[in-house]
């Protein structure tokens, strides 16, 4: 009985990151259309009907490339190096409840592939160790404007790191527990508000929360208006410049991935993931997400960037004292059980 | 050797704080030093696990907590003090860097 | 150094002399004539009045602290320097050789003025960089085009040719229009033929 | 039950080889490299021992955060600025192996010779499912018995947060740039006089133009005639400032 | 305050020996960078973050037009002024002209000068758009430029519609317009107008009240009323440091002095202030350009042919003995304006564009300077340039506004 849970996980698993890479593909087709609509221009339409061969053809354009080694490159750490950031993004997913268990042929399917009771901190270790893909690839390509990029934006990812991790408390007060499978249970009692009887979302009950955690997602996946270590090429060469080719795509397919595992995890968090007002499942948990994805593309359409200082004088001065605020409210709410949170 | 008992993570703890004080010893550079410092620290924490594993009692997790905790601030204070030092040599300018080959 | 022969200036009537923008069209009421004359009796050379616009000539060592009376007087107050530039007289007139050309402005005053020194071949002009921060570059062009040094300038290097350009200053009349060296374009394996040779001028 | 020890002995003995790296590499890089390897070994060893709250408090703490510190001072720092610890190499490795040696054999003996002995405590497997997970029952036990500890590791990370504030303060730029702006004057010759017209403090009113709300809490002037704002630009309360 | 009383300041080269144990990092942002509007290349000294010395290098796009101005007739370098500021073609045509025209004492009929003006205003416009566009894209506001380049577009096909050409226009010539105007031209600029505002608008939304950007552009490179008017800056580089100073206004060429409009003035002089004066001169323009197209008159010559300078009008040419005559003169050896020299200014979209010719009677002119306002504006780049972040630069080139074409002439 133990090695068939196992095998069944496993199975999951691999349909899970399987899933995960096709929608990283389409994200990138998503948001070039997307920017494309809000700046007045059409987008990739050439290839296939709405341009929906795009990311396979820009998959081929990137493997046809040359993948250059800098010549004074610490060669095995250069080609570690995007691997590592590639490899820990899709595992944030691996904690996502997107449907209860299914029942196929006499087999219970949990679709979750690991309910581990510290789930939300399993998140935040993954993001703490993503740094090592930046910075490593920072110091593998050898030259000393990519290292500056690379302290940047590490830098940068370690700070809002902090912001998110406790603008999380916050939910995990309210829901007692670290699993998002408790969280998610937590949500779906209804919240009876005199009249209305509202779902306990938490962004209902935790705004500012899920307003920092917002702010912090899109700064670690170094996204829209805090994209300068990215911009930084303009200026000094951002962390992989000297990267080429796939090797390159492989940051790039990262972020894309981050981008859907945060959303995903910001829709579970704060909007109830798979609850929904008629049936529960796993599309309601996909619109959500598809929310969040629009508005990381809405945010690179419309706003310039910040400068590096601003950019960090934000996370600590700004964003860290509301966190601990929220932490502390949220203590007292639920100290004196307020209402019924 | 069958079943998982103390002495496994006593073991491995003996090992890798072993190596971390031959590391201490004999290394010239003084952040290597400091790493092999986290990684006795490390081993410690491992046989703490273990007797918490063996005897049931969480006391052993808590106080690898504090371990961690400690181990923290004692590297954000001990690299502060190497960047002091640097500076009065010459300045730790951000454009100066230069990767450190041996 | 022989008397410097102006321009003469074949007056004729039309709708560009009488705006006053250039201060009163006639030289003996303009302010800043009257009063650079008084000032430097002897530096002050010549006005000329041509269209509605008044050039004083002055000698060349005088330059500077003219246009720094010009500059601080109360009742002038030409404070904005719109140009400096040269003019190669090599044709026009025996010597001195160049003539660098001051345009001013007084913003409060809404008037306009030009100041003219004769300079010859590798004499230095005294620099107005010490007295409008916006001659610097302006002066740099003038060396770069013209070869003319600027006594008391900062940072006096080319600012449009490359560094180690060193066939001269092409802005001179002498300098032939395509320059000395023929330059092979590329694609080519001679250089394309100078079909009208040097310069010639038309006569007027 | 074996098969729990095979993986712990697998992760084990990689954790060893991390730990080696971090000793035998040349470039700190690599040491660092070597030691986040040991450290996820570390934790996921701490996951077979149930102490899941620990496995990831280490990697965020350790392998997140510490070693990145590290890795970024080794960026930061020149290499030979750094103080000198240990003289000529060769001798130093020989006694330093034997002696690990040595006390390695020495401690394995001593642990294999004698069993543990102590007080099994309550905290059996189903004691902690009970309560609902080792998270829970770690806060349970730690904010009620361990309340004194928790206090002084928040003061002593404080104190750990000040100092090194005040150990690593960058040297304020300004006055360098000032030292800097008197030398540096390139293509910025100053003039000497520099006519300074007294500014008022408020802005002046434009004479027939009209102040604009244009926007960002700026308003903009607009002039009519070509007379007015000559004499005193339109820098008012800017100034004043 | 900058410490002036230093006599005399030293060259970047030596700055090394002055800090020995510590040498700066000197940043190429080389010719080919993507934010510096073309060919400029800006050596940075900087410390850390700071940026200690500044010095601009050009010259990568010296053409030698000046050269070339003394090997053409008056009229053969008409389309030598399009070049130079490749971006507002019209002014530059409109000042090289007036001064030719000032020279030879002669002037455009009613008619010519209404639409020069309104030729003039919109290039104004266009330039400001590049401007706009390319600004908040070095600062990272991606869709603001194509907002302003799809805006743009229909002012070049207004030019394009009167000349035949969108960029390099050609379409001013000495004396006034040789081409007559199309029937429907005025509505379709009637037409830009009433669409115009709309579009301004909506940069406005995008960028004005944004907190990123005004966190970008407020307090960046602020330049003082009185520095400003001694590196000798014109045009929204002066004018957003409070200094009315509009050659428009101060002396109206053309029929300026018709038409009613204001010139904004900044009260701060950073880059947020030129931002908003930049953007209320679009809006000034506009209403110049309904004023000009209500007081135009709808017939009349469009060429000043009764002057002997001028190019005689091309149905007498065909039917006239004597016009064929000198027409045949006009083109072979051009016309011979009197012996003088002239600078005439005109109120470009970056600044103050003067040409000052020198003819000694003969059809070539004798020395023609253009003095071009990018060039003498970029000197200030240094000035706002030192204490500023690296990533600041980019918006101080942005917000000088700079077109290497005529910088480097």
């Amino acid at each position: 009985m133990e090695w068939q849970r196992l095998i069944v996980s496993y199975i999951v698993g691999f349909v899970l990151l399987n899933v995960l890479l096709g929608l990283m593909a389409y994200m990138t087709w998503f948001e070039r259309r997307v920017l494309a609509r809000m700046q007045h221009r059409v987008g990739p339409n050439r290839t296939g009907p709405f341009g929906l061969l795009q990311p396979i053809a820009d998959g081929i354009k990137l493997l046809a490339k040359e993948d250059i080694v800098p010549a004074n490159a610490d060669r095995l750490v250069f080609l570690v190096a995007p691997l590592l950031s590639f490899a820990l993004a899709p595992l944030g997913a691996a904690v996502i409840p997107f449907g209860d268990t299914l029942h196929l042929f006499g087999i219970d399917i949990p679709l979750l592939v690991a309910d581990i009771n510290v789930a939300v901190l399993y998140v935040l270790a993954l993001g703490s160790v993503g740094v090592y893909g930046i910075i490593l690839g920072g110091y593998a390509s050898g030259n000393r404007y990519s290292l500056l990029g690379a302290l940047r934006s590490t830098a940068q990812v370690i700070s809002y790191e902090l912001v998110l991790g406790l603008s999380l408390v916050g939910v995990l007060i309210l829901s007692g527990s670290l699993s998002l499978q408790d969280i998610l249970r937590e949500q779906q009692r209804s919240l009876v508000l005199g009249p209305l009887t509202l779902p306990n979302w938490y962004i209902l009950s935790q705004p500012l929360a899920f307003a920092l955690f917002l702010i912090a997602a899109v700064a670690e996946t170094n996204r829209a208006p805090f994209d300068l270590p990215e911009a930084e090429t303009e200026l000094v060469a951002g962390y992989f410049t000297e990267y080429s080719g796939f090797r390159f795509s492989f940051y790039f397919l990262a972020e894309y991935i981050n981008m859907i595992v945060v959303s995903l995890l910001a829709a579970t968090l704060f909007l109830g993931g798979i609850d929904g007002p008629i049936a529960d499942g796993v599309w309601w948990l996909a619109i959500k997400a598809l929310f969040f994805l629009f508005f990381y593309v809405w945010l690179r359409a419309t706003l310039p960037r910040f400068r590096y200082d601003q950019l960090m004088g934000l996370a600590w001065k700004v964003l860290l004292p509301l966190a601990l605020l929220n932490i502390a409210l949220t203590g007292l709410v639920r100290l004196w059980g307020i209402g019924a949170l | 050797m069958t079943e998982l008992s103390a002495t496994h993570f006593l073991l491995l703890s003996a090992a890798l704080f072993i190596i971390g004080m031959v590391g201490v010893l004999t290394r010239r550079n003084v952040l290597v030093i400091f790493m092999c410092i986290e990684l006795m620290l490390n081993a410690v924490n491992v046989s703490l696990i273990g007797f918490a594993w063996e005897l049931h009692q969480l006391t052993g997790q808590i106080f690898a907590l504090f371990v961690i905790a400690v181990a923290a601030a004692e590297a954000v204070v001990g690299l502060g003090i190497v960047m002091a030092l640097t500076r009065r040599t010459d300045t730790v300018d951000i454009d100066e860097l230069r990767q450190l080959r041996e | 150094m022989s008397e410097p022969r102006s321009l003469p200036a074949t007056p004729e009537t039309s709708p560009w002399d009488t705006t006053e923008y250039w201060g009163p069209t006639d030289p003996e009421q303009h302010p800043a004539v009257r009063l650079v004359r008084e000032r430097f009796p002897d530096a002050f050379q010549e006005v000329v009045v041509f269209r509605d616009e008044v050039t004083i000539r002055v000698a060349r060592p005088a330059l500077r602290e003219v246009v720094d009376f010009l500059r601080t007087h109360p009742e002038l107050r030409y404070n904005h320097l719109t140009d400096i530039t040269a003019v190669d007289m090599l044709y026009l007139r025996e010597r001195p050789r160049f003539d660098v050309v001051v345009q001013l402005y007084s913003i409060p005053r809404r008037q306009r003025l030009r100041v003219k020194c004769g300079v010859d071949d590798g004499e230095m002009v005294p620099s107005l960089v010490p007295i409008f921060a916006g001659a610097n570059w302006l002066e740099r062009e003038c060396y770069d085009m013209f070869g003319i040094i600027f006594e008391g300038h900062p940072d006096l290097r080319r600012i449009l040719l490359p560094e180690d350009w060193d066939e001269g200053h092409p802005l001179r009349k002498d300098y032939p229009l395509r320059g000395y060296r023929d330059y092979v374009q590329p694609g080519y394996e001679s250089p394309a033929p100078r079909i009208r040779g040097t310069l010639r001028r038309p006569g007027p | 039950m074996t098969v729990q020890v095979l993986v712990f002995w697998l992760l084990a003995l990689v954790a060893i080889l991390g730990a080696l790296g971090v000793v035998a590499a040349r470039n700190p890089i690599h040491s660092a490299i070597g030691l986040v390897l040991s450290f996820l070994n570390v934790a996921a060893i701490y996951l077979i021992a149930r102490a899941e709250f620990l496995a990831v408090v280490q990697v965020i703490v350790y392998a997140g955060a510490v070693i990145v510190l590290v890795v970024f001072v080794t960026m930061l720092v020149h290499p030979d600025d750094l103080p000198e610890f240990h003289g000529r190499r060769p001798l130093r490795i020989a006694t330093g192996l034997v002696l690990g040696l040595a006390l390695l054999a020495e401690v394995s003996a001593a642990i294999l010779a004698h069993g543990l002995r102590g007080t099994p405590g309550p905290w059996t497997d189903d004691t902690i499912a009970a309560v609902g997970g080792n998270t829970r029952a770690l806060g349970q036990v730690l904010y009620s018995d361990f309340m004194l500890a928790i206090q002084l590791t928040a003061l002593l990370l404080l104190a750990a947060t000040i100092g090194a504030i005040a150990l690593a303060r960058p040297e304020a730029v300004s006055e360098r740039l000032a030292a800097a702006r008197r030398v540096m004057t390139i293509s910025l010759a100053h003039p000497r006089g520099l006519d300074q017209p007294a500014l008022p403090a408020a802005l002046p009113e434009p004479q027939n133009g009209r102040v604009k709300e244009a926007g960002g809490g700026r308003p903009i002037v607009l002039a009519r005639t070509a007379d007015e704002f000559t004499e005193q630009p339109a820098w008012g309360e800017w100034r004043a400032r | 305050m900058i410490d002036f009383s230093q006599p005399t300041p030293v060259i970047l080269s030596e700055v090394r020996q002055i800090s020995p144990t510590r040498r700066e990092l000197v940043l190429n942002m080389g010719p080919q960078h993507p934010s510096t509007h073309g060919v400029l290349r800006v050596r940075l000294t900087l410390e850390g973050e700071t940026v200690i010395a500044c010095d601009p290098v050009i010259g990568y796009l010296h053409r030698g037009v000046e050269k070339l101005g003394e090997s053409h007739r008056y009229a053969q370098f008409v389309p030598w002024t399009d070049r130079t500021d490749y971006v507002a073609a019209p002014s530059n045509n409109l000042g090289y002209v007036l001064a030719v025209e000032k020279l030879c004492g002669i002037q455009a009929p009613e008619r010519a000068q209404y639409w020069r003006m309104i030729m003039a205003e919109l290039t104004r416009i266009a330039s400001h758009l590049v401007w706009l566009g390319t600004h908040a894209l070095d600062i990272g506001a991606l869709s603001v430029s194509l907002y302003t380049f799809r805006d743009r577009e229909l002012i070049l096909d207004i030019f394009e519609k009167f000349c035949g050409a969108r960029l390099t226009t050609n379409m001013m010539e000495i004396g006034g317009f040789s081409r007559e105007i199309p029937p429907d031209l005025p509505e379709m600029v009637r037409e830009f107008c009433r669409y115009f505002p709309k579009a301004i608008r909506q940069y406005e939304d995008l960028l004005t009240e944004n907190p990123i950007w005004l966190a970008r552009t407020k307090g960046v490179g602020v330049i003082e009323p009185e520095v400003a008017i001694n590196y000798g800056l014109t045009g929204a580089c002066l004018r957003g440091s409070g200094v009315n100073y509009d050659v428009r206004k101060a002396m109206p060429y053309l029929l300026y002095d018709r038409i009613d409009f204001e010139v904004p003035l900044g009260t701060h002089g950073d880059v947020y202030d030129r931002y908003l004066v930049r953007i209320e001169e679009m809006r000034q323009s506009i209403r110049i350009i309904e004023q000009c197209l209500d007081q135009v008159p709808t017939d009349g010559p469009l060429m000043a042919y009764e002057s002997q300078y001028v190019i005689p009008p091309h149905k007498n040419v065909m039917t006239t003995a004597e016009d064929m005559q000198r027409h045949f003169i006009w083109v072979i050896k051009g016309f011979s304006p009197p012996k003088g020299e002239v600078y005439h200014a005109v109120e470009h979209s970056k600044g103050e564009l003067g040409y000052y010719i020198v003819s000694d009677g003969s059809p070539i002119p004798y020395r023609l300077r253009i003095r071009s306002p990018d060039f003498v504006n970029l000197q200030s780049l240094p000035y706002m340039a030192q204490g500023a972040m690296l990533a600041d630069i980019v918006a101080l080139i942005g917000t000088i506004d700079i077109v290497l074409g005529s910088v480097d002439r």
